[in-house]
């Protein structure tokens, strides 16, 4: 299959979803499941493949698209179609118990939000890449509203907002790297970006810097997140936070080492990136609402990726994927599971995790959390001690002082969170779960757990991503061989 | 003097000059507007800054539009098509991000009454 | 279901005696990451230890409606554990560490009595002492490359002093905390009174020991007492380092000491003694003699023995009258005479009194200190110890001796004989280990070989050796025996005759008749007089919760102060971010 | 050996009587009274011993005083009473220094369980006031004992005894210590100013309220055991022992003389004041005489 159906297939499929609806409630959300499995499907398919490949075509000549796939991607990209399954597989619980007057709305902002952040990390073209920021922004901003409602209406307006100064720094950039070299390939621009001007160079790495790092909720550009997160369905939080976020994220820092900024710029990142991870974890302390708490949470835990993302040392960045993959899996099962608690008590205060009664929900919660804290033998553990073991070997103590310190304050609220749910005071609700939710949780829980047991299972992929990433020659290769 | 005004620096320098104003404009709009529509005609003056920007830079005197329409073959004597291709396709989504914003911006509207960014503090701590 | 968990936690013993001291597997994670287990003396005494204990407390549990989960949770917990003293590894150690930290979590929070707070002081301090934990560990592989116990051991002494430094504070932070050093004890004893009466003992005999385990770990084998000394100097005999560990542990144990005295709940009582007896480990720990090593070790087998025997007994009467306060107990020794006797016989061994193996332990504690020629840390353990003797016996008193404090306490009968069972084998352990405190010597020396240090002359089972004199257990506790019986017998035969079970109103009482409504169990109030004391007052009334409610209060704060900046205002957000880039800009372009 | 023994406690029984007749007797010859007999406190307790009622509180209340009883002779057959001499030698082998400080609380503890069986708050009352000193009281005493443990770096008392023959007597070469140990004893022997736990005015009667008959019996005549062992103890440490019957009771006499005319001077202190006191002063000269040995030994 050419890459280039990891972009068709998600926009046929989002323009196909009103045909779908008339067939049916059940053809539209077999269609979605039946996409997100062929594209996780295609995509395990590759991890057996020699990277990076190249998948080609024209939309208008000289206006082509091109896709590569490297080991950095591949390792997105699994993360994604998995998230996509995933979440695919609840909607087919979530719109049988719930309302479901929006499904329609849903499933084309889904469908295009896969397409949007898919092409976003296989797009070798800067201009490309901004379409699909774009098309991943549009989804998502639509997405938070797509119930229509007060909350969700505040939150989409509040992320177009945001997205469009986004987009206009980022167009702005790339307006000026086409008007300094004359290219939107990003391997040309990799390669010539020395010969810019070095003062016009500051700017374009600011604005890039500004508009991905708004998007990938970076300190300070993130006091928007938590409301995007708190107006917005948990389910969809799940896609903000596995999918959405981390596809910034890739574009971010894979401009980054890319364009060779890792030399100027690692310490102003790090130390946002601590910022960003302190600040988070303890504004977490003092909040009443889940999702707006999850949503310091994955704050928090960009902060990390962002502080080992950016060290420059392989180490630490094997690591960082590794807590990446960890840690979307996490939140996406911690999302899916408050979606049940939301939908079953109608309320987003954080005492619904002391109301229901489920052991299954209960464990499974609990296995998210704690991989979060980077307790073993979960997965976050894993990614967690890579990290700092990447600092150590690097020898930089502070950043280790500071992630374990930090870390004390977000074991605070989470095993609040936990004493809440194990309070025998509380008067408890039995919560029906669905028997696709009983497959969705356990496969994500499972995953943790594995992950946290077997860790080679991912720390092979994390490894060639990150060689991917930090020696780039083969993927600039291939992103040169497109004609330009 | 007309010679003066043909010249490609003064074209640029005036483009640049006028769509910085454009942008500074747009700039003024977002730090001083509160209205979600004045914020988007704001973004969306900023916006028309950058593609008058672009493509102007991109304009050299005595090109042609790049247009192929089959007759001439040979691609000299017109302007780079890859920013105009690039402002078209900006243009577009610029325009559905502008749609998608107002739409939410007249649902808000109708549900609460407001239409006041900073006064859509609902989701707070 | 009892049974079956009786049986499973069997295996894990079986499992480690079928092994026979040589256990060495290893399982590769990642290309970094392995995970081995690597027996040494020292890691099978401790494994035993545990192992054992879980057994003794599962028999305990079976009278008790305990939930399958629960069963579970604890079968974990000892796996757990298994894996901490059976670790080849950082990475396996530390796996354990948080399995038990997260699974005793669950356990604590079964109980009825437990509060959020209490739940979250624990959780939090354990996840602390782990954090420090993996800052070490990591911090050593930054230079020895690999998380291997041996490897990191042999490369020690290559890194530089500060980092050296470091990891032995870290380390030390860490399992101090565990233990319950003075200062980082704020979470013992609310997570010991409040957890399950039984999970209690586990947690003060067994869950503090892994602290202890530690400590040793790190002293004796990762860095070595031979690189204490190198690193740290001679004062008198012993190391500064363990000069300064001795009064660590000291001042713990003084100051648990008198809290213990003035404690209302028994088993707040019985944590702060825990926390007190740990500091007596503590202090002889970092010595770097054998008979440092060897105090240490006698007093962790003594202390777990003890503080399982006592958290047993106490659970049982808690679970028997459902009372767990000294004013509301007492006067139940005519009600239950064995749990009487057996408690008697763990505060007496509690107490260090000969002939039982508190002693024994206490002994080599002391003489420790003398061989390192620590005076002042010797006198401050003895001193501690004399104040002990309070705490013991309002511990016997509150609870069995004097008067009933309610109607019901005088219905009681005696425990099920679930209870009684591990408390009579661990009593005998007590004067097992009296009557031959040689006897142990002998599984400390293969310890001592493994930290290269000189071994304990050993004569025989019922004698101690030691470097200033020794004493002949067997004889003493024979001795005791042949003489107690003698005036015994001497007294039963004087013709006089006792007059048996009076009523307990009819005593001397300022010529007043008692009714029932006069108190007279004096028990719960004492210790309160022990405020009038000048220096013991200066130690009651100061205390490790206002520093950190002021540090949570200050969190709390500063979470607030923080969490202005998300007050949802967009308009805001936009300019600060673009106010943002301009400064980037400007800083950038200069 | 048995027989060693028998003598060992017939002699300590009738010296301590004795002891404690001549305290009483001295004390009201000092208040300017006439006073009992020294034999007065012999009598009383053959008197009691042949009481035919006793009041007892169950089989504990039974014990109590046996167990103090027992640790009273094994304190005092542990302890070497005569320099020089096989007597009792292989006996006093099996123990050490140690084992004696502990022995010597083993009584207080059986006295306090039986008490605390009898169940008369006033007895509990004098029973924690006298825990409650005991750590006061312990203190210097064990500061002296870690003293001459390290300075004669042996725990054996034989040892320390043998080496005050050719270091002098360790009166002499650590007269520091000694006045600690000195003072603690004046506690131990339940003298003025420490003997707030029998406050036989003010508390009723303290500890001793419920016993009677036979078991007063036996708590007086362990206590006059217990006497003559601490005195034993306290010249084999500091008087290098006695190497015969007439140089044991000239030692131990002079030292209880000097307890009872330190005793007598001062008034009873609370048990705060005994234990504020024990702490500062006796510490401070104890602690004195430590640092002079570790540090300048």
């Amino acid at each position: 299959m050419s890459l280039g159906y990891y972009f068709l297939l998600p926009v046929i499929f989002s323009f196909l979803t009103p045909y779908f609806r008339k067939l049916g409630t059940s053809a539209l959300r077999g269609s979605s499941v039946f996409l997100t499995f062929i594209l996780f499907v295609q995509t395990l398919e590759y991890t057996g493949v020699s990277l990076p490949q190249i998948s080609q075509f024209s939309v208008a000549p000289p206006i082509g698209i091109a896709f590569v796939l490297d080991n950095f991607s591949l390792l997105f990209l699994l993360i994604f179609t998995f998230s996509g399954f995933m979440v695919s597989l609840y909607m087919l619980w979530y719109f049988k118990a719930n309302d479901n007057t929006n499904e329609t709305r849903f499933y084309v902002f889904f469908n295009m939000l896969l397409a949007g952040s898919i092409g976003m990390i296989l797009s070798c073209d800067i201009f490309n890449v901004y379409i699909f920021f774009e098309i991943t922004g549009i989804s998502s901003y639509a997405l938070a509203a797509y119930n229509k409602d007060k909350l969700g209406l505040e939150a989409g307006i509040k992320y177009l907002i945001i997205g469009s100064i986004a987009s206009i720094f980022i167009v702005f950039a790339i307006m000026l790297i086409y008007l300094q070299i004359g290219t939107v390939n990003i391997g040309l621009i990799a390669q010539r970006y020395s010969e810019i001007d070095p003062k016009i160079a500051v700017l374009i790495a600011l604005m890039l810097f500004i508009g991905f790092g708004t998007k990938a909720e970076l300190f300070p550009m993130n006091f928007w997140a938590p409301d995007i997160y708190q107006g917005s369905s948990s389910h969809v939080n799940g896609l903000f936070s596995a999918i959405v976020a981390k596809s910034y994220l890739f574009v971010f820092f894979h401009l980054f080492y890319l364009f060779g900024l890792n030399t100027k710029y690692t310490l102003l990142i790090m130390s946002l990136g601590a910022i960003t991870f302190l600040v988070s974890e303890f504004t977490a302390l003092n909040q009443k609402d889940i999702k707006r708490l999850f949503a310091y949470s994955t704050l928090g835990q960009l902060g990390i990726l962002f502080m080992a993302l950016a060290s420059n040392s392989s180490d630490t960045i094997s690591g960082a994927l590794f807590h990446l993959a960890s840690h979307s899996i996490s939140k996406l099962l911690i999302f899916l599971v408050l979606g049940i608690l939301i939908s079953k008590f109608k309320s987003t205060k954080i005492t619904i995790v002391g109301d229901f009664k489920s052991l299954f929900l209960s464990i499974v919660l609990i296995i998210g959390f704690l991989s979060i804290l980077g307790i073993p033998p979960f997965s976050g553990f894993i990614g967690k001690i890579l990290i700092l073991k990447g600092f150590a070997l690097s020898h930089n103590y502070i950043a280790i002082a500071f992630i374990l310190l930090v870390s004390i304050v977000e074991a605070v609220y989470f095993f609040r969170l936990i004493a809440l749910m194990l309070d025998k005071k509380r008067t408890k609700t039995s919560v029906p779960v669905g028997f696709v939710n009983y497959i969705v949780l356990s496969v994500l829980a499972i995953l943790i757990v594995l992950f946290g047991v077997y860790p080679s299972l991912l720390t092979h992929y994390t490894d060639l991503a990150t060689n991917a990433l930090l020696q780039p020659h083969s993927y600039l290769q291939f992103a040169l061989g497109v004609g330009l | 003097m007309l010679d003066f005004f043909n010249s490609n620096e003064t074209i640029h320098f005036i483009i640049t000059v006028g769509s910085m104003l454009l942008f500074t404009i747009g700039l003024y709009g977002i730090f001083t507007q509160k209205n979600l529509v004045k914020v988007l005609i704001s973004f969306d003056i900023m916006e028309s800054a950058l593609f008058l920007f672009f493509i102007g830079l991109h304009y050299n005197f005595g090109l042609v539009a790049p247009i192929v329409d089959g007759s001439d073959k040979t691609f000299t004597n017109m302007v780079d098509p890859v920013p105009q291709a690039m402002i078209l396709t900006t243009i577009v989504i610029g325009l559905a991000v502008l749609a998608l914003g107002l739409s939410f911006g007249i649902e808000y509207f109708r549900l609460t009454g407001i239409n006041d960014i900073s006064k859509m503090n609902e989701l707070r701590d | 279901m009892n049974s079956i968990f009786l049986l499973l936690n069997l295996l894990p013993i079986l499992f480690l005696y079928q092994f026979g001291g040589d256990l060495h597997v290893s399982l590769s994670l990642t290309k970094e990451f392995t995970l081995s287990l690597s027996q040494t003396p020292l890691g099978t005494f401790f494994a035993y230890l545990s192992l054992i204990s879980f057994l003794l407390v599962t028999i305990a549990q079976k009278s008790k409606k305990t939930s399958f989960s629960y069963y579970a949770l604890q079968f974990l917990l000892s796996i757990a554990m298994l894996a901490i003293v059976l670790a080849g590894d950082f990475i396996t150690f530390f796996i354990g560490w948080e399995i038990m930290t997260w699974s005793s979590y669950f356990l604590i929070s079964k109980s009825s009595d437990i509060d959020t707070k209490s739940l979250q002081k624990y959780i939090l301090f354990s996840l602390a002492s782990a954090f420090s934990l993996i800052a070490g560990m990591v911090i050593a592989y930054s230079f020895a490359n690999s998380f291997d116990f041996n490897v990191i051991q042999n490369s020690f002494h290559t890194m530089p002093f500060n980092i050296k430094v470091a990891l032995i504070v870290l380390f030390s932070l860490s399992f101090f905390t565990k233990a319950g050093v003075i200062g980082l004890h704020y979470w013992v004893v609310d997570t010991y009174s409040k957890a399950p009466d039984l999970f209690s003992s586990i947690l003060s005999a067994v869950m503090s020991k892994m602290g202890i385990y530690g400590l040793f770990l790190v002293y004796g084998h990762l860095v070595g007492y031979a690189e204490l000394k190198d690193m740290f100097g001679v004062i008198l005999n012993g190391t500064d380092f363990g000069y300064v560990l001795g009064w660590i542990g000291v001042i713990t144990s003084i100051i648990a000491t008198f809290k213990a005295i003035t404690q209302d709940e028994v088993k707040r009582l019985l944590a702060y003694s825990s926390i007190a007896q740990l500091g007596y480990i503590i202090a002889v720990i970092g010595m770097g003699t054998s008979f440092g090593v060897a105090g240490a070790m006698y007093h962790t087998l003594i202390h777990t023995i003890i503080k399982l025997l006592l958290f047993i007994n106490v659970a049982a009467i808690v679970a028997q009258t459902g009372k767990n306060k000294f004013s509301e107990l007492g006067g139940l020794i005519y009600r239950t005479p064995v749990s009487f006797v057996m408690l008697l016989i763990g505060i007496i061994a509690l107490a260090g009194m000969p002939p039982l193996g508190g002693f024994a332990s206490k002994f080599m504690l002391y003489n420790a200190a003398i061989d390192s020629k620590f005076a002042l840390i010797l006198v401050g353990m003895l001193f501690s110890g004399a104040a002990s003797f309070l705490y013991c016996y309002k511990l016997v008193y509150g609870i069995y001796l004097g008067h009933p404090t309610s109607k019901d306490l005088e219905t009681q009968k005696e425990v099920p004989i679930s209870y009684l069972i591990p408390q009579v084998i661990l009593a005998l352990l007590l004067v097992a280990t009296g009557a031959f405190p040689g006897a142990f010597i002998k599984v400390i020396n293969p310890i001592l070989i493994e930290f290269s240090l000189n071994t304990i002359p050993y004569t025989s089972m019922g004698v101690m050796q030691s470097a200033v004199g020794n004493f002949n257990g067997l004889f003493i506790i024979s001795a005791f025996v042949v003489i107690f019986v003698f005036i015994l017998l001497l007294i039963w035969r004087i013709k006089s005759k006792a007059k048996n079970n009076l009523n307990r109103f009819d005593i001397s009482y300022c010529g007043e008749v008692p009714s029932k409504n006069t108190q007279l169990h004096y028990g719960y109030g004492f210790g309160t007089d022990l405020y009038r004391i000048k220096f013991v007052n200066a130690i009651l009334k100061r205390s490790s919760s206002p520093f950190y409610e002021a540090l949570a209060t200050q969190t709390k704060k500063t979470a607030g102060l923080l969490s202005r900046m998300y007050y949802g205002n967009i308009h805001n957000t936009m300019i600060i971010i673009l106010l943002f880039f301009s400064a980037l800009y400007f800083i950038g372009v200069n | 050996m048995i027989f060693q023994i028998i003598l060992l406690i017939m002699l300590a029984y009738v010296v301590g009587f004795i002891y404690m007749g001549l305290y009483r007797n001295i004390t009201a010859r000092i208040q300017g009274r006439y006073g009992p007999t020294v034999y007065q406190t012999f009598y009383d307790s053959i008197k009691l011993f042949s009481k035919k009622n006793s009041v007892s509180y169950g089989w504990m209340f039974y014990l109590g005083p046996v167990i103090m009883a027992t640790g009273a002779v094994l304190t005092l057959i542990l302890v070497p009473v005569f320099s020089d001499s096989d007597f009792l030698r292989s006996v006093t082998t099996q123990g050490n220094l140690f084992l004696l400080l502990y022995l010597m609380v083993l009584g207080p503890l059986g006295n306090a369980l039986a008490v605390g069986t009898g169940g008369n708050p006033f007895g509990v009352m004098g029973v924690v006031r006298g825990l409650t000193r005991l750590i006061g009281l312990e203190l210097p005493f064990y500061i002296a004992v870690v003293g001459l443990i390290i300075a004669s770096n042996s725990s054996d008392i034989v040892h320390i005894i043998d080496l005050q023959k050719t270091t002098g007597l360790n009166i002499l070469v650590h007269p520091f210590l000694f006045i600690a140990a000195m003072i603690s004893m004046v506690g131990f022997f339940g003298a003025s100013p420490f003997d707030i736990p029998g406050a036989p005015q003010e508390v009723y009667s303290g500890p001793r309220t419920e016993f009677s008959g036979k078991f007063l019996a036996l708590l007086m005549s362990q206590g006059s055991i217990f006497a003559f062992a601490k005195l034993v103890l306290i010249i084999d440490l500091f008087l290098g022992g006695a190497d015969s019957l007439w140089m044991l009771v000239i030692k131990t006499f002079a030292i209880f003389i000097t307890i009872i005319f330190i005793g007598i001077v001062y008034g009873r202190y609370k048990v705060e004041q005994a234990v504020d006191f024990l702490m500062k002063i006796p510490t401070l000269i104890g602690v004195i005489g430590l640092v002079r040995i570790i540090w300048f030994g």
